[in-house]
């Protein structure tokens, strides 16, 4: 079996969003460099991005007014873990129990197939597939990510319930990979939604993916996967990142 | 007493006088005219009242000879009661032919008018057979005079036909004369009437008295030889027409009462062809009646089978309660009744220059924002039709009984027939007149929008009808004389009613519903507003309803005196809801709440038909309120009253077998008959009236039609009136029927079919009220099942879901009717996700269908464990499984219902619907509080209903406890409750312990493969929910019944095409008709010869 | 003898009146066919008033009371007839009278241009 | 009375917690028994606890709504009241549960107590895709409960009560005496309903997981799935004892350990009668199944009835 | 054409149906009871010659009556016919198609006198001779017939016939209720001396009623024809 070049991204204490490139200190504002396709600005409202309201609600201020009464406008919220034996009883149970979102965002999706075979057999891991986001919790980027599916892959991150995992699947994801100068590829993936570990390769085999589960189950019994915490931390600054590539925003600032 | 002559001389002294008259002005004179007629009128009511009850007649001989030298004139009581009512309806008349728009009657129109008068009084009074030649053509010729007033140019070939006809009428009455005197050598009619067994026994005689009878039937103008008289009703003005069937026709069958009895003493086939020419005059024109597109046509029509009727009752002996022993009272009343109504229908359509009778053409709802005139034409129609308090109904009811009596069976159908067609013509004109403008009168389904679209328009229910009732047809003032002549003939109908009432011997609780609604008719009067009504109609019900039922045992009549009134008293509380004023509402719901009490404490066959066709009409009126119930309203009187014809034949039959019938007073089993026909006629009677799968074409719409406070009561309370008369019949239906099948093992499948089959239409439903609907023909037809069992058990049963229907579906409609008011719309997938908006009205209806649906621990399940015990123990297995699935059907509806309403996705126009009114919800939560109670503790229902059927049945359960065993099982709602709350509890506590921080997010906070739903609109899945077992069931959910009936209405329609072809307008013909009617006479004569 | 003449003659007289009323499409005519009917009739009853050899029921010179009850014609139809025929005579006055309103009206004094109402 | 009631809220307890574990260890083998079939390793046999562990241990949880909130709780309760009111374990006190309130008429009622929660918890998401799903399962249900409903109709006429244990009790004395040979028919009907009743294929269409995201249930996560996941085993476990207490002479003997060992085997095997049924054959639409059902099976079950009359 | 067979069909049918009862009747030779005790009571009692007279005026006066309201209704119902019709209104004067010919203006202009002298004559002599009130009336109105045509009578004054009609009528009816009061009922012609059998001055009120009865027809009669003459068909 072939050995997956894995790339982990650890975490962090709340505050220090990994090797992300820009610290925002003012959630209100949000300038900074540019990841992904680096094209246009920051959409704004009164010279601003406004993402909570002063009440601390969600401005769902892309949305047309008359839809905003039909969507949640509660902002996403940090929780902490529980302490020590429990929250390692419930660690172990997350990892002995990953199911995955069902949802091919690039090619890769098609190494993820393989894994319900019976050569695979991720069954035996306590791995299986989910048809709804809700009740996932892995999300598996199949591959490069464009500003079109990207907006899909931040609602459907956004609708899995904590704690929620994310799986990088191939080079694309980590770098862009060959469509690294395309203009409609998001190079990078963890300035968008935050990832959990990378699988190298382009493809890499399921072997590599099983690899990587079997990493993300290890990092997890270790306490280490609280993407969805960071996510809520650094809200406003993942949501600026979006909304820098995703023009046409026609959904609540978060995807309840 | 006023001589009998003087009568005569003065009315024709005046005609000849009245130009004269006329030189004091036109004005002038039409007062004195009227003053005159109102002398007349006092005369010949004076006679009345010094005749009546004395036996005595009043009798003038002219020239100073007596009879048989000169002509006698006579008076009778009955002739002076005649005289008086034509004498008014005269007046009245007068009053509206000189007093109105256009063609104001004058000069030689008011002679003619006094001559056709006179001719009436000279047919009524004379006793001489050539002198009532003489005044049949005083008579006809003041008529044909008269047409001439008419603007419709086609008057004079009418009048021309009518001349034809009249010709030979006299022709065959002067044979017919000269024949008789030849045998006889009198004309006195005493003379000859003494002379008859002997002289006019011959076959000579006989032949010369047919040409008599002949000539005298053809007055009359029999089917199916009077296509001339039609054409003169619809060429004539409306004013003749009145004339014509009131005062001609009312004193053309004087002669036909001359003559009866020297008809009878000469030859036994005079009889029976008599009752031949009666049925056939009766039953042919109310068929040729129904496709009428001119109403003046359709009330000739009307008129000439009326007469026809007439006839019949002359020969048939009266039998029955109201007028037994008074000789001629049913055919007299039957006459006035019919000159009163129909004039005054004329008259109406005079008033409204409507010629339209609603079929095809142009349908003006001209009645409608004229209450007054609405009020009048109803009484008209209602009187003609012979329901009840009407003066027809009693002379109906005795005619009937005296058809059943004398075994004349044949004609006992012709009757109903003829009855229930005249019923689908009249009440047809009279809804589509009182209809709402908007109303095209053609909705008896749900209706959805073509394309899907929001559309309010459509969507606008009940809720709003009482807003734009006055928008109605633009009303047009009524002429002065129409008004008072209108008043004179509802006045004289009225107390006419009401003496009839009184000399009926009916018992108290009838007179209080008409008391109850008379009294709220004048509380609208008063203008009082809606909701000071409810208020004094719910507690004038409770006093009247606890007073009641204080004191008195539990037995099957009180327990449903306090289903009807208690049901109706909390539904009257939503009216609280409703501000401003809606005339006769009020007055109808107590009316029909009352006819239900008076139903249950009817002690005869008579005062339950009476209490059931005062429901029907109360609660026909109701659903008729409807903004666009007016062809549901038709379906629901043609067959509530077709429900009641039944009833009456089966009364009939079991009466005529066993005069005391009905008498028993047991206080089960009241109406057993032991004649297996009259048993299945009430069964059939009493199915119809609970929507039996079949007879069920007239449920849903007329439920869900009507205004939906209306829609709750009818569905909750009126619907158990089926279910009290079942059991008051109930010995009726064990009796074996055939090859030792009992009728109530036919209504035990029956019921269950009906329960399969209204649960299966409710699943396809759009709209919320034919859901409902539909639900309720289900419940019913459990019902009937439970009843046919026929034992402890099941009549247990069957009342318990009685009153559980009656508070779930009472909370049900309620609710859907806060709803409806809010949302506008009554199409469920217009609807989604108002539990937030209307929590109140999602609890009540949650309760409501899990005590539907049967699901533990609601009192629903009660009834259905109480259902399949009663059903297993009597090895009605099928039906038990049927029973089952039907129940699970029953589920899919109901959760359709529930979910389309108040789950799903919102709306966005209904993020600001609030919730129902209070008055509305208290209603609900009134029957949630009940429905809990006897959920907790059955045996707080059980027990009463064991206490009522065991008068019949044994128990056959026992209690322990709170559990009640059966001999197959047992049940304990106690426990059920409590293991019920506990294993709910459990892990709801568990669930608040071990859930993460849970966010409540909106409905449109759903994954949506990655995508956002567009709007709610498109995402709430509603429409066609059960789609796939619509697919499944395929053909057999074709609707089979409603093709049926269908073709029994165009089958009708065809019959009526036929038989109106057969009046083909050639004058030419008529005569050949005529000719033949003479040869048909003399075939039966000579058949029974 | 006399009588039954007369009747049967009454008889042909009303079946002619009754075909010319039913065959006839003419007005005028029918109305004559009516007429001859009614004089069918008028006839009958004069005919049953006959006695044989009978005398006019008039007291004249010559003719006693006593002549009058043993030889005088049944005074009776007579005066049936006389009525009989003044009503007839009314009749046809009205039926001609509306005849000339029908004609003024379809401009046909034809029967069958004048059926418009039926069924 | 104090002690009555606590004695048995724990005979409740412990016959609760032997028919919970005992039903998800026999979710997890069956899962694994059809990955041996598939030449699979498969999960391990408990992997239903880890899976119900982690529902629970979801940090967050989104709720639609207080119907949505408590769907969850309605089944779970309906899995629970279905089988406290089916006698277990025939002549057992502690396994007799609460069968004195009510006959098999209450505990097939009950039944549709769970059913309603649920679709009324899944209506309130606004998914339509969960709507579409309840449809299905409803219609679904009242087509395999007509062949049901004749088949225990046909047991009541047999034995001429409605009484679980009293029914049970005419099945005692050697299998000969079983309803599955003295009433073949309704045998045959009531099992073919019981396909049906337990969502297996081909009768999966109401959580056809790729077409409409596994229906009614589409929205639910964390702690809701978890309860759902709870009653799936209760639930699961209650029917099949139902069953084996109908035809198949339910569990008796006077050692309560061997009694649960027949138990354990009946209704394994007829849980393996489910998964092998469910591993031949591929999926049915609704209207197929609503179609099948009301065909053959009622015809048996007609006939096991029309049996009983003559 | 199938109608008019139908019709020959039906007429025979009838005939053949109803002929052996017109055959059957033979002569007789007595007459009814009742005509006897009219033959053998009527002169004394009523003191007119003319028994058919006797029984019309005064046994059947109650037919009479209504024999004349017939006519009274039949003139009104015709002048009510043609009212609508017609150029009384419009003041058009009837189109004279052809003048009077000579031999009937002559004609008439000797006949005239002589009709209306025999017309009162048949009238007054009616309880004597054959005739009576109708019979009298009807040769009057053909004497106005007569004059119209002959053009001696161009128009005639509905006044006049409108009152002669009325005072006749109502007279008629006057002297019934007198029989009723003064003698033994309604049209009892015995208020008035029965006088002897055979003289003009005999049977009581029976000439005065028969009087009456022929100026009513006869201004009735005139009323009827004027109306037909004169309207002629506009519409």
């Amino acid at each position: 079996m072939a050995t997956a070049d894995t790339q982990t991204r650890r975490y962090q204490e709340p505050g220090a969003p990994g090797n992300a490139a820009v610290v925002n200190p003012d959630p209100r504002t949000v300038t900074g460099p540019a990841g992904g396709t680096g094209q246009g600005d920051v959409q704004t409202v009164d010279g601003q991005l406004r993402i909570l309201t002063e009440e601390l609600k969600l401005a769902n201020a892309d949305l047309r007014s008359e839809d905003r009464g039909n969507f949640c406008d509660h902002p996403p919220e940090v929780i902490k873990p529980f302490r020590a034996f429990w929250e390692n009883f419930l660690n172990w149970a997350r990892s002995e129990s990953l199911w995955i979102l069902g949802f091919g965002t690039g090619c890769g999706a098609i190494e993820l197939r393989p894994l319900m075979t019976s050569r695979f057999d991720m069954y035996q891991y306590g791995i299986q597939g989910r048809p709804t986001p809700r009740q996932s919790s892995v999300f598996v980027i199949g591959g490069y990510a464009s500003v079109k599916t990207m907006k899909r892959i931040v609602r459907s991150y956004e609708q899995m319930q904590g704690p929620k995992f994310v799986l990088g699947l191939g080079s694309c994801t980590i770098n862009g990979g060959m469509y690294w100068d395309s203009y409609n590829t998001v190079n990078r993936l963890d300035h968008y939604i935050p990832v959990d570990v990378y699988i190298a390769g382009c493809m890499p085999r399921p072997e590599a993916l099983l690899a990587g589960f079997v990493k993300l189950k290890e990092m997890i019994k270790r306490g280490e996967c609280e993407g969805a915490n960071r996510y809520a931390e650094n809200f406003e600054w993942y949501k600026a990142n979006q909304k820098r590539i995703i023009k046409n925003w026609d959904m609540p600032d978060y995807n309840w | 007493m006023v001589s009998p002559v003087v009568l005569i001389a003065a009315s024709l002294g005046f005609a000849f006088l009245y130009p004269l008259v006329e030189r004091l002005g036109e004005r002038a004179a039409t007062r004195i005219a009227l003053l005159v007629l109102a002398a007349f009128a006092g005369t010949t009511a004076g006679w009345t009242v010094s005749l009546i009850g004395s036996g005595v007649a009043l009798t003038a001989d002219t020239a100073g000879f007596v009879a048989p030298l000169s002509i006698q004139l006579q008076v009778t009581a009955v002739d002076a009661l005649a005289m008086t009512v034509v004498t008014l309806l005269a007046l009245a008349a007068l009053v509206q032919l000189t007093e109105r728009a256009t063609d104001r009657w004058h000069g030689k129109q008011v002679v003619l008018f006094f001559v056709l008068l006179l001719g009436s009084y000279g047919l009524i009074m004379t006793r001489d057979l050539f002198n009532v030649f003489v005044f049949m053509e005083i008579s006809g010729i003041s008529v044909f005079g008269l047409l001439s007033t008419s603007r419709d140019g086609r008057v004079f070939e009418a009048g021309f036909k009518y001349m034809v006809a009249s010709g030979l009428a006299s022709v065959f009455f002067l044979i017919g004369t000269a024949f008789v005197y030849r045998s006889v050598g009198s004309l006195s009619i005493a003379d000859i009437t003494a002379a008859a067994p002997v002289a006019l026994a011959s076959p000579v005689g006989v032949m010369g008295l047919l040409f008599l009878v002949t000539g005298i039937l053809i007055e009359l103008k029999p089917a199916p030889a009077n296509g001339w008289a039609i054409d003169t009703y619809q060429a004539a003005d409306p004013g003749i027409g009145a004339l014509l069937s009131a005062v001609n026709a009312t004193a053309m069958v004087f002669v036909l009462v001359r003559v009866m009895p020297i008809l009878a003493g000469a030859s036994p086939v005079f009889v029976p062809l008599v009752l031949i020419a009666g049925a056939g005059a009766f039953l042919i024109p109310q068929a040729q009646a129904l496709l009428q597109e001119s109403f003046k046509r359709m009330l000739g029509y009307s008129s000439v089978a009326q007469i026809g009727l007439v006839v019949l009752a002359i020969v048939i002996p009266a039998a029955g309660v109201p007028f037994a022993g008074v000789a001629l009272a049913v055919p007299l009343v039957l006459l006035l009744n019919h000159a009163v109504a129909k004039a005054t229908l004329f008259w109406i359509a005079d008033a409204t220059g409507d010629d339209a009778s609603g079929f095809g053409g142009s349908l003006p709802a001209s009645l409608r924002g004229r209450p007054a005139l609405l009020v009048v034409a109803a009484i008209a129609v209602l009187a003609l039709l012979g329901l009840p308090p009407f003066p027809g109904f009693w002379a109906k009811w005795s005619l009937v009984m005296g058809l059943a009596a004398g075994g004349h069976i044949g004609l006992l159908v012709v009757v109903l027939l003829g009855s229930l067609l005249e019923v689908v013509y009249l009440g047809r004109w009279l809804i589509m007149r009182m209809r709402h403008v908007d109303d095209d009168a053609t909705v008896v389904s749900q209706r959805i929008p073509a394309d899907f679209a929001e559309s309010r328009a459509d969507a606008v229910s009940g809720a709003a009808s009482g807003a734009s009732d006055a928008s109605g047809a633009a009303a047009g003032a009524i002429p002065v004389g129409a008004t008072v002549s209108l008043g004179l003939a509802t006045l004289l109908m009225a107390g006419a009613s009401v003496a009839a009432l009184l000399g009926s011997g009916v018992g108290m609780p009838v007179l209080i519903v008409l008391i109850g609604v008379a009294a709220f008719a004048v509380l609208d009067v008063l203008r009082i507003p809606l909701r000071l009504q409810a208020i004094v109609a719910i507690a004038g019900l409770s006093w009247w309803g606890v007073s009641a039922v204080s004191g008195a045992a539990l037995t099957l009549q009180s327990g449903f005196v306090l289903l009807f009134v208690g049901g109706a008293v909390v539904q009257l509380v939503a009216l609280l809801a409703r501000p401003g004023r809606r005339a006769g509402l009020v007055a109808l719901i107590v009316g029909m709440v009352l006819s239900l009490a008076a139903l249950t404490a009817a002690t005869s066959p008579l005062e339950v038909f009476v209490a059931w066709e005062l429901m029907t009409l109360t609660s026909f009126f109701l659903v008729v309120r409807g903004r666009f119930a007016a062809a549901a309203s038709v379906r629901y009187l043609t067959f509530s009253l077709a429900s009641a014809l039944l009833m009456l034949a089966a009364f009939s039959l079991a009466t005529a077998a066993n005069p005391a019938f009905g008498t028993g007073g047991g206080v089960i089993g009241t109406l057993t008959t032991s004649v297996p026909w009259a048993a299945v006629l009430l069964a059939l009677s009493v199915l119809i009236k609970l929507g039996a799968i079949g007879l069920h074409i007239w449920l849903p719409s007329s439920y869900a039609e009507a205004e939906d406070e209306v829609s709750s009561l009818a569905s909750s309370v009126l619907s158990k009136a089926g279910i009290l008369l079942l059991f008051l019949g109930a010995g009726s239906f064990a009796a074996p029927l055939f090859a030792g099948v009992a009728l109530n093992q036919v209504l035990g499948w029956i019921g269950v079919i009906t329960a399969l089959a209204g649960g299966m239409m409710a699943l396809f439903q759009e709209d919320i009220k034919y859901t409902l609907a539909y639900s309720s023909m289900s419940q019913l037809g459990y019902m009937v099942l439970a009843f046919a069992l026929m034992s402890h058990l099941g009549w247990v049963t069957a009342l318990y879901l009685a009153v559980n229907h009656l508070l779930f579906k009472g909370m049900l409609f309620l609710a859907v009717a806060g709803i409806v008011m809010r949302t506008g719309t009554r199409l469920m997938y217009q609807m989604g996700g108002l539990i937030k908006r209307m929590p109140f009205s999602f609890v009540s209806v949650l309760v409501g269908i899990i005590a539907v649906s049967g699901v533990p621990p609601l009192a629903g399940f009660g009834g259905k464990w109480l259902l399949y015990t009663a059903l297993i123990e009597q090895g009605w297995y099928l039906q038990a499984a049927l029973a089952l699935f039907s129940s699970g059907i029953a589920f899919l509806y109901l959760f359709r219902l529930i979910h389309s309403m108040f789950l799903g996705q919102r709306k966005t126009h209904h993020d600001t619907v609030t919730e129902a009114p209070a008055a509305v919800l208290i209603p609900q939560f009134v029957f949630l509080v009940i429905i809990i109670a006897i959920s907790m503790f059955p045996n707080l229902l059980i027990k009463p209903l064991q206490t009522i059927v065991e008068p019949a049945f044994a128990s056959s359960v026992r209690w322990e406890g709170y559990t009640v065993i059966s001999s197959l099982g047992y049940w304990n709602g106690n426990a059920v409750m409590y293991v019920v709350i506990g294993v709910f509890l459990a892990p709801l506590l568990w669930l608040l312990a071990v859930k993460g921080r849970t966010y409540r997010v909106e409905q449109f906070n759903i994954v949506f493969a990655a995508e956002r739903p567009h709007t709610p609109q498109s995402t709430h899945y509603a429409y066609n929910f059960y789609g796939h077992y619509q697919k499944a069931f395929g053909r057999l959910l074709d609707p089979w019944v409603e093709r049926f009936w269908s073709g029994v209405s165009a089958t009708a329609g065809t019959v009526s095409q036929t038989l109106r072809a057969w009046n083909t307008g050639n004058p030419q013909t008529y005569a050949l008709q005529i000719l033949l009617y003479l040869f048909l006479t003399y075939l039966v004569a000579r058949g029974g010869l | 003898m006399m009588t039954q003449i007369l009747t049967v003659l009454a008889f042909l007289l009303m079946a002619l009146g009754v075909w010319g009323l039913m065959s006839r499409r003419h007005l005028i005519r029918i109305i004559i066919g009516f007429s001859l009917l009614d004089t069918g009739v008028h006839l009958l009853l004069v005919a049953f008033g006959y006695r044989s050899g009978g005398t006019a029921p008039i007291l004249s010179d010559g003719i006693g009371v006593s002549g009058l009850v043993s030889g005088a014609v049944d005074p009776i139809p007579s005066a049936l007839v006389l009525t009989a025929i003044v009503i007839g005579l009314a009749v046809t006055a009205l039926m001609l009278s509306f005849a000339v309103r029908m004609y003024a009206r379809t401009r046909s004094i034809y029967i069958d241009k004048n059926k418009e109402l039926k069924w | 009375m104090t002690q009555m009631i606590l004695t048995k809220a724990l005979y409740t307890v412990i016959s609760l917690a032997v028919i919970t574990n005992y039903a998800l260890i026999l979710i997890g083998t069956m899962a694994r028994i059809r990955a041996k079939v598939q030449g699979r390793v498969g999960q391990p046999f408990y992997q239903p606890y880890i899976d119900i562990v982690k529902s629970n241990a979801k940090r967050t949880s989104i709720s639609h709504g207080v119907m949505f909130f408590l769907g969850p709780v309605f089944r779970l309760a309906g899995g629970l009241g279905t089988y406290l009111f089916i006698p277990a374990i025939f002549g057992s006190v502690i396994f007799s549960n609460f069968s004195f309130s009510g006959d098999l008429l209450l505990m097939m009622y009950f039944i549709f107590f769970g059913q309603l929660g649920m679709a009324l918890g899944a209506g309130e998401s606004g998914h339509p895709h969960s709507a579409i799903g309840v449809a299905r399962g409803l219609a679904q249900m009242t087509a395999f409960e007509l062949p049901f409903v004749l088949s225990v109709v046909a047991l009541a006429a047999q034995y001429g009560t409605l009484s679980i244990t009293e029914i049970v009790a005419a099945q005692q004395g050697g299998f000969t005496h079983w309803a599955a040979f003295t009433n073949p028919l309704a045998m045959i009907a009531g099992m073919i309903a019981f396909l049906g009743m337990s969502g297996a294929n081909p009768f999966s269409v109401v959580v056809a997981p790729q077409e409409i995201p596994i229906g009614p249930p589409t929205e639910m996560q964390s702690s809701f799935l978890g309860m759902l996941q709870t009653n799936r085993a209760i639930f699961n476990g209650a029917k099949m004892v139902l069953f084996m207490n109908l035809f198949w002479g339910g569990a008796a003997h006077e050692n309560l350990l061997v009694a649960i060992l027949i138990m354990v085997v009946k209704t394994f095997l007829i849980y393996l009668y489910v998964t092998i049924v469910g591993a031949s054959f591929p999926r049915f639409k609704t209207e197929q199944s609503i179609r099948f059902f009301l065909g053959v099976p009622t015809v048996i079950g007609i006939a096991a009835v029309v049996l009983q009359m003559v | 054409m199938f109608k008019r067979l139908f019709s020959l069909v039906l007429v025979v049918a009838l005939a053949a149906a109803f002929f052996p009862l017109f055959a059957t009747i033979g002569d007789r030779g007595d007459v009814s009871p009742l005509a006897e005790s009219y033959l053998a009571d009527a002169p004394d009692a009523l003191g007119s010659a003319n028994l058919v007279t006797s029984v019309i005026v005064t046994y059947r006066g109650l037919d009479t009556l209504g024999e004349v309201t017939v006519l009274f209704a039949a003139s009104a119902g015709v002048s009510l016919v043609f009212s609508r019709l017609g150029s009384s209104s419009d003041g058009r004067r009837p189109v004279q198609n052809h003048a009077p010919s000579e031999l009937v203006v002559t004609g008439a202009g000797l006949l005239l006198p002589l009709i209306f002298v025999f017309g009162v004559f048949i009238f007054v002599h009616g309880h004597l001779t054959p005739g009576g009130g109708f019979q009298g009336g009807v040769v009057i109105a053909s004497g106005v017939l007569l004059a119209l045509l002959a053009g001696t009578l161009t128009e005639l004054s509905h006044g006049m016939l409108s009152v002669l009609e009325m005072l006749s009528g109502a007279g008629y009816v006057a002297v019934g209720l007198l029989g009723l009061w003064l003698a033994g009922g309604f049209l009892d012609p015995r208020f008035l001396p029965t006088g002897e059998i055979g003289s003009l001055f005999s049977g009581g009120a029976i000439p005065v009623i028969y009087s009456l009865v022929g100026i009513k027809v006869g201004a009735e009669l005139s009323g009827v024809i004027d109306a037909m003459r004169r309207r002629r068909v506009v519409e």
